[in-house]
């Protein structure tokens, strides 16, 4: 059988992060739908969307940010799919120090990663909130990734760190206890989604179909917990690097369940709401990330899949 | 003196192959005037040796011939026209003998014809090499390396080098200088028979008086500051010459009236 | 006057065909030249719509950021703010280099020890992604400049080694013997002699490393913040600001070009006795 | 035999002075030594405490990762794989980077056109962060070794454009007199003559550039995709799994220290004029 | 022949500087026998020559004197003690000239104490250089560089780096093979002079036979294959040597006698 590919790009090599593409890849959902699927990870949001404008790949998986600036420089895409439906970052601290609440940082350093931009927008949007003012009351510091957020947490060059969720996750894991203050509300402020150009839709639809059905297959078999081994061995498939160390691969497994799963299980899996869009639009108009508001955000997301796809599970 | 202006002994309808004009030369760096209004005939044929003083313009005069170096002033022609570029017709050995490292001794000396006939004409020309080689007394160093020649033997490689495309015309700046007299000598002999036998014109700069004379139909005399040709001496002995001429009085009269050109030269 | 134009024309190291039609046109008509020649091949690629502006942008939208970026720059904004900081990060990178680079070439060509333990361990080092010790530089050196130095230093130090070890090791033979003879001591040999000797391979290196130590003091700032040229170039690429991006790589490339021709000139006046020009006379 | 040894232990181009203590340590043993020490110190600074192991592993977890990588890797596993990949994409980028190198090389050092015109391109060109270019190797060429072997290429293209550059310009005067009284094409002379006598400093450039190389192929791996060693590293360092991280490094060090080594020895054989070993005889 | 076996004239109570003892030498690269079975005794302030062809192996048993290569057998001492690296007392003058390119031609000079004495000392010895620079004719050449030299300009600058330090042992390879012969002429009597007075010992490789008999006390005839010394000739001419002494009928039996034997060893 001919199986037809699909390229998806994703902005970090970490097939946890995707684990319901990996299921769906290793139990042959793809398969059924004549699908082959490659993962191919990039640096980033920006280059992400950029192999995707170039047609090297059919389905990006960047964040709301990039992608909107993207739509403003006349990119012709869909958001289609809602990966992580919950707030992909998190304002944290580290847990032997006396904050508790995004307000007892006034006056402080706020370290931010370099990945995205995205977070520097997102933890904006929290101190706007409750009227702190940049550089007035708190400052940003670009401190980047991983060990270079650990190494400026025991420099004390930051007091707090906005990051991506899996990255607090990871220097959790490592024995780094950090505490998070992300209130809330802002869980509203979700991740990285699934993105494809509007002409695929319009020449491939059975394509974006078969995906999705896939897809969604593959996130209802993740979020049992009982697959916890098949997802392991689907992880594995991918990056078996990723789980060698079982404990921390399942530890990290399971956040991300939780952060994929949507707050209103019964409008499916992949849902988007306008107002979450509206909300991530705002905050960066007001940032400034965003030079020029979107005309009409319905645009740039659908979810004329969604029912069509979730209708899988109830067969 | 009676010996300069008498007339030259060669045919006298040989035609002129190098004209030089009122050649200047002045080297900008250190404004230095190298040569000035130096005037030279060269007769088809004919073998001319250059003697002056260390610095006297020599070296550069030969350049100019050959068409490494421009003249500052005045022309140069070979067969009629301007050289401003050098030819193949013309064979040049420099003083230092440049051999080139990675190559082997006899690969140097087929240099020059397997840079224009390639390498099939070279390797047929092997045997030619061999025989040069062993003429100048360096066979059984083809497979020698320069780096493992001694300083007359890389002199001579570097004749070689310069007979093997039989050229029409020699300039050679002191072939001879890192060879020891039985060699050099022979290896003069050996030079008057090549050219005369391919009827060469040659041009030699040479520090030994008695070598000028030996070989010469005509020594040009330099004086230095500023280079230029004091006087051409003709020398009227019969061809070919033989080592037994030096013992000739005649020889001897034209070895001391250079040297005395010389020494009133270095001493101005 | 025209005496001196004939000898340039035809330098003694010259080839002997003369100039060609091209070498007739002076240099600033052929750089701007080929200069619109490759823009107007640039405009062709992207006219043809072969590649996205997303990733790709057209030289006019080029030119647009480029004058915006520049007005910002030459009225003191902070484009001038953020190049400025690179530059040091360069120039400082670029010193401690060439003076730390030189040292280890000459030890490395100089001892048998460098040559035989030191080197291997160079070796593996420069091979290692320089990337994965960004952290351990922030580590020790925090999110200023520093840090930034630092992995400009490592990524531009290499050129410099190999330059000079290559280079000090160049002495010919008859020069070498000539210093035995005079009993002149090793340090002394190595900069009377192996180190002029050497001069235009330690350039060769210094080249290279001029034009690395830029990409050094970028990628820095790319992983690790600070206030540079990297950083407006990150924050326009998250934008997909293409036309952005470009515009800032062409002012900090000449800030490269301005390095890199800086060293070529000092070569010239070092390295006098190698070139047909005057040099210091 | 003793004959042989007297000579070759105080070689013409050696120094007075004899061996020194360290020259008699034989090299395994320096090396090893050498090795030894650093590791050591490594070991102390992660005791004492001053770096988290989150930013800089102890020997001895590296040690452990270093085992576990390895047997995947001498067995078969995944990172032989990564590892074939990354090899694929230095060898063919360094390939590629030499010949290029060479040519353009060659271009701006024997042409004015090359030099006046193309040669401040080329600079500009390198001086530009090459992560920024990243994206479009990736629209050209797609995810797999293509785009990385591009960017390798781009990174490693310089020194070998200097080198070449430097080298082709270094032959003597008197030489290229020689040529010039043969008339000889400028052509053969640039193939016969110039690109011998070049030889040390191209292979200088290649040294360099068999370095940097590597460094191309892990950081386009980085940026875009494919299954080489660097996106092992990624993955572990995104992880925070610093020893591993090492771990990966380390073996990748030792690809790079072998195509160095490899161009070191290609060198000794090819430039055997230059040495007093015994070469080609 | 009566001349080679008689006493030398010089004072015999003189002691022995250079001892050499069944000095062999085999380049190892070639398996070439470079010298065989060299022995010589250079009593203290005495003159000697050695001749013989081009690649017998003069260069290289010079710089086995000097200590730049090992002997592969055979024992060389100087003063009593083996030579086993160069010593300062050693003034030696290659067959090239080197000159570092980047100084110019008095700093050249200058090089020996600048290097052994420091800046200092270099500057108060620029009077010294200056006049050697007269001495040898180069005057007016202080600031030139080498490319700006002639080949016996070059040669003569070495001579004055040589010179410069008042070396108590000089070894001479072909030092004044670039010269022409009034120059020439000097320089030798100029050499004598300053070794006479400065009781220096001289060990002079020349390719002129006329050369070693003017200058030398001894003059060591050399064979190849293998390098050998075949005999040594003592010359018994008075000191000072003059120019004059060359029409001497003795001078002209050594001259014939020397020139037999390097015939023969070119023959064999
Ligand atoms: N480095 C070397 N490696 C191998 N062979 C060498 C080396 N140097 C010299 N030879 C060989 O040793 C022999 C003697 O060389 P040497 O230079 O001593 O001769 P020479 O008497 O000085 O000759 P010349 O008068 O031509 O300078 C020659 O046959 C030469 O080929
Ligand atoms: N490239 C140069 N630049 C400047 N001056 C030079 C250059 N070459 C030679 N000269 C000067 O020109 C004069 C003549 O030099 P040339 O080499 O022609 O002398 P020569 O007669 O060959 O001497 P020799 O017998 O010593 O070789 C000298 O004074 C020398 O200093
Ligand atoms: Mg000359
Ligand atoms: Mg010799």
């Amino acid at each position: 059988q001919d199986l037809e590919e699909v390229i998806l790009v994703v902005p970090n090599p970490s097939a946890i992060l995707i684990q319901p593409v990996a299921a769906a890849m290793d139990q042959g959902f793809f398969a059924d739908e004549g699908l082959r699927v490659r993962v191919e990870a990039v640096n980033g949001s920006g280059p992400l969307i950029q192999a995707l404008a170039a047609g090297q790949a059919h389905i990006a998986n960047p964040g709301a940010g990039t992608f909107l600036a993207a739509h403003q420089s006349g990119l012709e895409a869909k958001w289609i799919y809602r990966l992580n439906p919950n707030s992909s970052f998190s304002i944290v601290v580290l847990d032997s120090t006396e904050f508790h609440d995004p307000a007892d940082l006034e006056g402080k350093i706020i370290g931010v990663g370099t990945a995205d931009g995205a977070e520097t927008s997102f933890a904006r949007s929290i101190f706007d909130e409750i009227g702190l003012v940049e550089d007035e009351d708190y400052t940003f510091l670009e401190v980047g990734e991983g060990g270079q957020a650990v190494a400026a947490f025991l420099r004390g060059d930051i007091d707090a760190y906005a990051a991506a969720t899996n990255d607090a996750a990871i220097i959790n894991t490592r024995g780094m206890t950090l505490r998070n203050l992300t209130p809330e509300k802002f869980r509203s402020f979700f991740g990285n989604g699934l993105v494809v150009l509007d002409s695929l839709i319009a020449e491939n639809p059975e394509l974006v179909e078969g995906f999705g059905r896939a897809l969604v297959r593959g996130a209802d078999f993740v979020s049992q917990p009982e697959n916890i081994d098949a997802v392991i061995q689907a992880v594995a498939a991918i990056n078996p690097q990723e789980v060698e160390d079982r404990e921390f691969a399942e530890s990290l497994i399971g956040q991300i369940v939780i952060r994929q799963t949507p707050h209103d299980p019964s409008l499916g899996w992949g849902y988007q709401s306008l107002e979450a869009w509206e909300a991530w639009h705002q905050s960066l108009l007001a940032s400034g990330e965003l030079a020029t508001p979107v005309e009409n955000l319905e645009d740039v997301f659908t979810n004329e899949f969604v029912e069509e796809w979730n209708s899988v599970l109830s067969e | 003196m009676a010996l300069a202006t008498s007339e030259q002994v060669d045919a006298p309808s040989a035609s002129t192959v190098y004209r030089l004009e009122n050649v200047g030369k002045v080297y900008q760096r250190n404004a230095l005037v190298a040569l000035k209004g130096v005037s030279i005939d060269l007769p088809e044929g004919s073998f001319s040796s250059v003697i002056g003083s260390s610095g006297c313009g020599k070296s550069t005069l030969l350049k100019i011939m050959a068409g490494l170096l421009p003249a500052t002033s005045g022309t140069v022609e070979l067969r009629g026209t301007p050289v401003t570029k050098p030819r193949p017709d013309i064979g040049m050995m420099f003083q230092q003998a440049t051999l080139l490292p990675w190559r082997t001794t006899i690969d140097n000396i087929l240099l020059p014809i397997s840079m224009r006939e390639g390498k099939a004409a070279a390797k047929a020309a092997r045997e030619k090499a061999e025989a040069l080689m062993d003429l100048v007394g360096i066979k059984g160093f083809e497979a020698a390396y320069a780096s493992q020649l001694s300083g007359g033997m890389a002199q001579r490689a570097a004749i070689c080098r310069m007979l093997i495309t039989e050229p029409a015309v020699l300039l050679l700046d002191e072939p001879f200088s890192a060879l020891d007299e039985i060699v050099r000598d022979f290896m003069n002999m050996e030079l008057q028979r090549i050219c005369m036998e391919r009827n060469a014109t040659a041009f030699l700069v040479t520090h030994s008086i008695a070598e000028a004379v030996l070989l010469s139909d005509t020594v040009y005399v330099m004086a230095p500051r500023p280079g230029r040709v004091i006087e051409e001496v003709k020398i009227e002995l019969p061809r070919p010459r033989t080592l037994d001429m030096t013992t000739d009085p005649m020889f001897g009269d034209y070895v001391r009236h250079i040297r005395r050109l010389l020494d009133e030269g270095s001493r101005t | 006057m025209t005496v001196e134009a004939a000898e340039q024309s035809a330098p003694i190291a010259d080839h002997g065909d003369g100039p060609t039609l091209f070498d007739r046109i002076p240099q600033p008509v052929s750089i701007l030249g080929f200069g619109a020649a490759i823009v107007l091949l640039w405009y062709l690629v992207t006219a043809s719509g072969i590649v996205s502006p997303l990733i790709l942008p057209t030289p006019l939208q080029t030119l647009n950021q480029l004058i915006t970026v520049g007005a910002n720059l030459f009225t003191g904004g902070y484009v001038l703010s953020a190049m400025w900081i690179t530059t040091q990060e360069v120039l400082w990178g670029f010193a401690i280099a060439v003076v730390v680079g030189i040292l280890l070439g000459i030890l490395v060509s100089e001892t048998r020890f460098g040559e035989r333990a030191v080197m291997p361990y160079l070796v593996a080092l420069d091979t290692m992604p320089k990337i994965a010790f960004a952290p351990l530089f922030v580590a020790w050196f925090g999110f200023s400049i520093e840090s930034k130095i630092a992995l400009a230093v490592y990524v531009s130090l290499f050129p410099v080694i190999v330059g000079t070890a290559a280079g000090v090791r160049s002495a010919d033979e008859n020069s070498l013997m000539l210093f035995r003879t005079m009993g002149v001591s090793r340090l002394k040999t190595l900069i009377h002699l192996k180190i002029p000797a050497g001069l235009p391979q330690i350039f060769t290196g210094l080249k290279i490393a001029s034009l690395s130590v830029m990409a050094g003091a970028i990628t820095a700032e790319f992983l690790g913040g600070g206030k540079g040229v990297g950083e407006l170039i990150r924050i326009a690429a998250t934008q997909l600001d293409t036309a952005r991006v470009f515009a800032l790589i062409i002012y900090l490339s000449l800030l490269g070009v301005a390095l890199f021709g800086f060293v070529t000139v000092l070569e010239r006046y070092v390295v006098f006795w190698r070139n047909s020009d005057p040099g210091r006379e």
